[in-house]
């Protein structure tokens, strides 16, 4: 039991370093403490290092060669991604792409539309997004209302999706629509990609609690899909979009910071009566739970490590750390703005601690414990998958989708 | 025994909550997080006018005769509407200040118009994020001159007075400042809830009168705070209720599997833990009511009480009113945010959690729970 | 708002705590530290102060004068209590028969059965017990499975009941079977009372985690019980039961000691290595969270005092005061022995803090979290009759009971 | 990376997991709990042939050449088998101790007959209901005469031989006793935990050796009390597991309402968080293992934190397998209670799980971790 590298891989350790030493720098996005680029200016940096990375062979390396990858084995890419993630750089445009549209274009789609798309997807000249939550189709995707209509050779899609990350700057998006509403709801799905630029689609940034827009609403109003773009057959959308959700639950880690490490830091310079809240027994009874949390994330991200680089196909192990963190980070903000006492609930970055790091998180905190699949959703998978314990009660397995009972959605 | 609010102040309360729900839709909420607009100016011109500013000020000073059982309610309703205007800085916290510390004269220059609402006070004892004590603090009060910065004071940048806690050679004391008068700076500043406003106060050599004796200020602050947690905590069981109103609803109308999502044990058991928290508050509120309106010596334990189990409902409905919605309550277009905000601010504008479960503990072991108290 | 008695009220209180402060004395069981009397002169002793009780009029005051009360408003009976509650009296071996099968008889038997039981039931002359609960039937009553064959005139019980309180010393009990498996679950079910000495009866008591036994398990074979003490109609016996649990949410109450003011106790008796513990900030923020769950759940019960004063129906409260108090004890036990540290496991009474309470109440907790509805049920009534939550799916409505799955057991 | 047990230690897991499911199920644990016998003496016979006793002991000593890997390997299985034998008190503490702390003679003398399982030792510190600390110790080590009691010693009533934590002039000092001899008053004592023996130890006079340096006999009871805390907290998630097949099989097979009570989220969603519980408890205690294996500086962190989350988890899965299995998990017939009491036995048995989170962050904060602690 070490955290050793195989001779193997800490040669390619050493390779990456060395690669992202020379060439990282100049994209690194630090260059303003946690303000955004000017929007239009990262993505051209994006872009311009993701083509730098596909250049050097180290963008979705795990792929085959034709399809812009190397067939490197999966652990070389978690080397990469430790190495990568020491710097700041702007890789959250292609995240979606290559973590779930790629997979599932691989899986689905002909040689030749594979052969056409993916080496793009990988240099980053195409950015895709992924188009399955609808206003009444959240944790419950299948019951999504988008329709599909056969007209000719071309399917025309009406209705609306939601939470389309990037949806504003992808160029292609994969997308799971309603072909049959008379047939219970798994069976009438039918799975497309499509142009993002094509006619007839409305895109509306969804502005959060925290005042930032990282989503979209996506309208749509006949919008054409050729037939040949069509993933999978006419009603079997179903298992596309497993294939998608199950690479989503693998993508889907760590909520983002302010980490243990920022309140133990918040600890040390925080005063309270009986001295530094660092040496406060209560504080250090929740300090302590965060903290074994956390490491407890850290080394089982460790043991995953160890299971890829032997081949192994990792489990659950995303959903627990998406459980985890996501509360954990709701936690923690509520807490340090406690410590600041009436002065915790300043908003202003020059008279709060870390900036009003803590303040910002516990307004984006709450998305975290819904995004990529709610607190309740993954603790049924865990139960189900991991556990074996029955699905609950369905009602919705037998009747045709438009019998089902909606609400007032 | 008779441990309920009396016929009449259930009237009292019917009608405010009508009243707010005219007033103050979420959209009404809603309009002042959106615009420059420091507080719903109408909204409490039409609180005034309703007498709610003079609740618990006596009749002889300009009040309208109720006490402080009436004001609990109101305060609960404003809490269900998540009012967007003053009340607590100029009622719960000024008004109260003056009539426990104020001279007659005091009293008859302030009161009168608190209670009609036509002057707004505050009171601000936080000099930035760490929790104020006596020993840092940084204002000083000498010569009836003030000096210093106070940050965030709560609508500081609308009151026309407020009750500043500051150090004099005496000890910390109380100074009731003109915030529109020279040597008095201040600039609005964010917080966590928009729907309140706050501000940064700079005192360079600014006119101040004494409030209370020299060197008594700190007393008579945790003799306020007493008073304003009880009075915020049924702010924070109303906002409760609101919360779990929302998620209630929520789960009523939103399908999932093809099922009401409030049929699901995890959204279900979430709602009743919401109810619990709120009854258990709700009860330690009533006893903080009691303890108010009857001047009880139990109070600092009663206050407490109420402020740590209002605190804990209140955080954990808006927290999870959120989390029952979903994608869509984590939306700026949704209404979750309003009271996922206030919760916060509303926990932390008398002190921490924290410290009032020490303060809790402090008070029932110094004794202060004596014949007065409930029977047990 | 204030705590005082009306006029009446008090007045009753007054003449209450006269006639107890003469009579009480006697009959007081703390004669050694929570240690039990030998169960014969308990028992004897429980009677006597059942029939001086009865005598004064002190019984069962809100049942009408025939059945042996005096039509009391329900206050009085709650005025009653908290001043008999100052003293340690024998009073447990009534209350299930007092609180659930009395009601029930009263709603459902006939005239002259009431006139015959029920003054002895007051008098403590008789004393009843309930059988409900079975191995396979527990937080779903109604999936029970002892049948009831009608034969002539009688009807013959064969099955299981099981957390019988006190049936060993009990003269008779109501009991609820299952006449029809043929339909669905709630429809087949038929409701008596019958005298507990009959024979094929066979009691065993259920020796708990704590290594007390106030439960039984009661064996029924071919015990003959006459179609006359049936209660309500063949196949309507789950109406019946629904009465008597109702009564049961109403009876189930606050856990037994060691209360907040012990662990208080103990606080301030425990040496930390930064002082007494009572000073200790986390302990603090422990002892504060459940001191004002005790709080609330003192002064819910003054709400509903109030409630009952002004001749209101009380509400949920009682299910609310279980799934607090439940939870808080196992809680308050489980840190009281962390306190203690290392020696904390000790279960020396002379060798450990307050004789071994927390201990004690550490292995008797999870029996109340599960006793007179689970934390899960209890959650679900509030969601349900509360908040009108919809009832989870329900597969077991409308299928005929023999043909339900129901596991192993 | 391979942060990870070996082919060969998981093969060993497996072995311990087959040896241990023959001779310890969980009605052999049962038998302790309800006779007089103070521990499963064939069990303890089995373990020392299979040579788990020397597991972690030098082949020189006696032992078997395995490491302390293959110590957590081992662990882990008697955790979730429950074991009533006095492994704790002989393998991770006086086996420690002596390896730690022993000349060269002693560790001639004990080790190899500890290995061999022919002598059974344990350590004690505890004298009553409070938390042992230097300055408080009662029991004096004096001219090689120790006198005091200890109470609770783990295993005091059989044990051969104890470490004794006592004061000396120098402070602090280990000494080894034979609880054997004269000036030894042994009785047995009850704790919550009746499948692990524990007894009241008095010493009078009673003959002892000196281990370790004078005075240092508290430094060395907390390096050795970390190595316990990590093969504890591997005894701990084997527990958990347990509780956690335990309630999975009860959920899976009982039915209510028509239904496997599996499928009910209630109890669902408890499954999946005791799982979680245990799986950040387990990365925790493979970091611990780490540090064991390789004596890294970061042991007091890594110890604290596997310490910390075992605790935790085993605390929770033993408690709601109870509540899962309904009425019939509150009783004595049911092997639930086995889990709960174990359970609540190694949360204190060395030092309570507040203190371990106060000593984290002290370890946190004093730096002990340096270089050699993990990648980031």
């Amino acid at each position: 039991m070490d955290f050793k590298d195989t001779p193997r891989e800490a040669e390619f350790r050493t390779e990456v370093q060395a690669w992202l030493k020379e060439n990282a720098p100049k994209f690194n996005v630090n260059n303003s403490t946690r303000a955004s680029l000017d929007p239009d200016e990262g993505l051209k940096l994006g872009k311009a290092w993701q083509a730098a990375k596909a250049d050097a062979g180290y963008a979705c390396m795990t792929w085959p060669e034709e399809f812009g990858g190397r067939s490197a084995p999966p652990i070389e890419q978690v080397i990469y991604d430790q190495e990568e993630g020491k710097y700041e750089l702007p890789v959250g445009y292609f995240s979606i792409g290559l973590g779930m549209c790629g997979p599932t274009m691989a899986a689905y789609a002909t040689d030749e539309q594979k052969k056409q798309h993916l080496p793009r997807m990988v240099r980053g000249d195409d950015i895709w997004c992924q188009l399955f939550s609808e206003p009444a189709a959240g944790s419950d995707v299948a019951g999504l209302q988008m329709t599909a209509k056969q007209e000719g050779g071309d399917w025309i899609l009406n209705g609306q999706k939601v939470w389309t990350s990037g949806a504003h700057f992808c160029d292609w998006g994969i997308i799971v629509t309603r072909s049959d509403p008379t047939v219970p709801k798994h069976k009438g799905l039918t799975f497309f990609f499509l142009d993002m630029k094509s006619p007839g689609i409305d895109i509306r940034p969804i502005e959060q609690i925290s005042g930032q827009s990282n989503f979209n609403e996506v309208f749509f109003e006949n919008v054409r899909v050729p037939d040949a773009q069509r993933l999978g057959a006419v009603g079997e959308g179903w298992g596309v979009a497993i294939t998608t959700l199950m690479n989503e639950r693998l993508a889907v880690g760590n909520a983002p910071p302010p980490f243990i490490t920022d309140l133990i830091a918040l600890a040390r310079e925080t005063e309270l009566d009986s001295g530094p809240a660092i040496d406060d027994t209560a504080v250090r009874q929740n300090l302590a739970d965060w903290y074994v949390e956390t490491q407890g994330l850290k080394y089982g991200h460790f043991r995953m490590m160890t299971a890829l680089s032997k081949g192994e196909t990792p489990g659950p192990e995303a959903s627990i750390t998406k459980v985890v963190s996501a509360s954990k980070l709701q936690n923690m903000c509520a807490f340090a703005m406690e410590l600041m006492d009436v002065g915790g609930s300043l908003m202003e970055p020059d008279a709060t601690p870390h900036e009003g790091f803590f303040q910002e998180g516990f307004l984006y905190a709450p998305g975290f414990r819904v995004a990529g699949g709610t607190d309740e959703i993954l603790r049924n998978i865990i139960a189900e998958r991991v556990l074996g314990m029955p699905q609950d009660i369905r009602v919705d397995k037998t009747v045709a989708f438009r019998e089902l009972p909606s609400g007032a959605q | 025994m008779n441990f309920d609010f009396s016929e009449e102040q259930k009237m009292l309360q019917e009608q405010a909550n009508k009243f707010l729900a005219d007033r103050c839709s979420l959209a009404a909420v809603r309009k002042i997080l959106e615009s420059d607009e420091p507080y719903d100016r109408e909204l409490w011109k039409g609180v005034a006018e309703m007498g709610w500013t003079g609740a618990a000020v006596p009749e002889e000073y300009g009040g309208i005769g109720f006490g402080h059982l009436e004001l609990c309610v109101i305060a609960e309703e404003l809490g269900r509407a998540n009012a967007p205007i003053p009340f607590s800085s100029s009622v719960y916290l000024a008004t109260e200040a003056i009539m426990i510390a104020g001279t007659e004269e005091q009293k008859q220059t302030y009161l009168p118009k608190l209670a009609a609402g036509d002057l707004i006070g505050t009171l601000t004892v936080a000099e930035g994020t760490k929790a104020p004590r006596p020993s840092t603090l940084t204002v000083t009060f000498e010569n009836n001159r003030l000096n210093g910065t106070k940050i965030p004071v709560a609508d500081g940048d609308i009151a026309d007075f407020a009750i500043v806690v500051a150090n004099s050679s005496d000890g910390p004391t109380l100074a009731i400042a003109d915030l529109t008068a020279s040597g008095v700076a201040r600039t609005p500043v964010k917080t966590v809830d928009p729907t309140r406003s706050h501000a940064r106060v700079t005192f360079e050599e600014a006119e101040a009168a004494q409030l209370g004796d020299a060197g008594d200020g700190w007393n008579l602050l945790l003799r306020v705070c007493d008073r304003a947690a009880i009075l915020t905590a049924f702010e924070q069981i109303g906002g409760t209720a609101s919360s779990l109103r929302m998620a209630r609803g929520y789960a009523l109308e939103r399908y999932a599997f093809g099922r009401p999502i409030g049929s699901f044990q995890a959204i279900k058991h979430r709602l009743a833990d919401m109810y619990i928290k709120n009854e258990l508050a709700r009860s330690n509120c009533y006893y903080g009511a009691w303890a108010l309106s009857t001047d009880a010596a139990d109070m600092p334990v009663a206050a407490a009480g109420a402020r740590v189990a209002a605190t804990e409902a209140f955080n954990f409905a808006a927290k999870e009113n959120i989390q029952v919605h979903g994608g869509i309550g984590c939306t700026w277009e949704s209404d979750c945010h309003l009271f996922y905000r206030r919760a916060k601010l509303l926990s932390l504008n008398l002190g921490s959690l924290m410290n009032w479960k020490n303060w809790l503990i402090d008070r029932i072991e110094t004794g202060s729970r004596v014949e007065e108290s409930a029977p047990a």
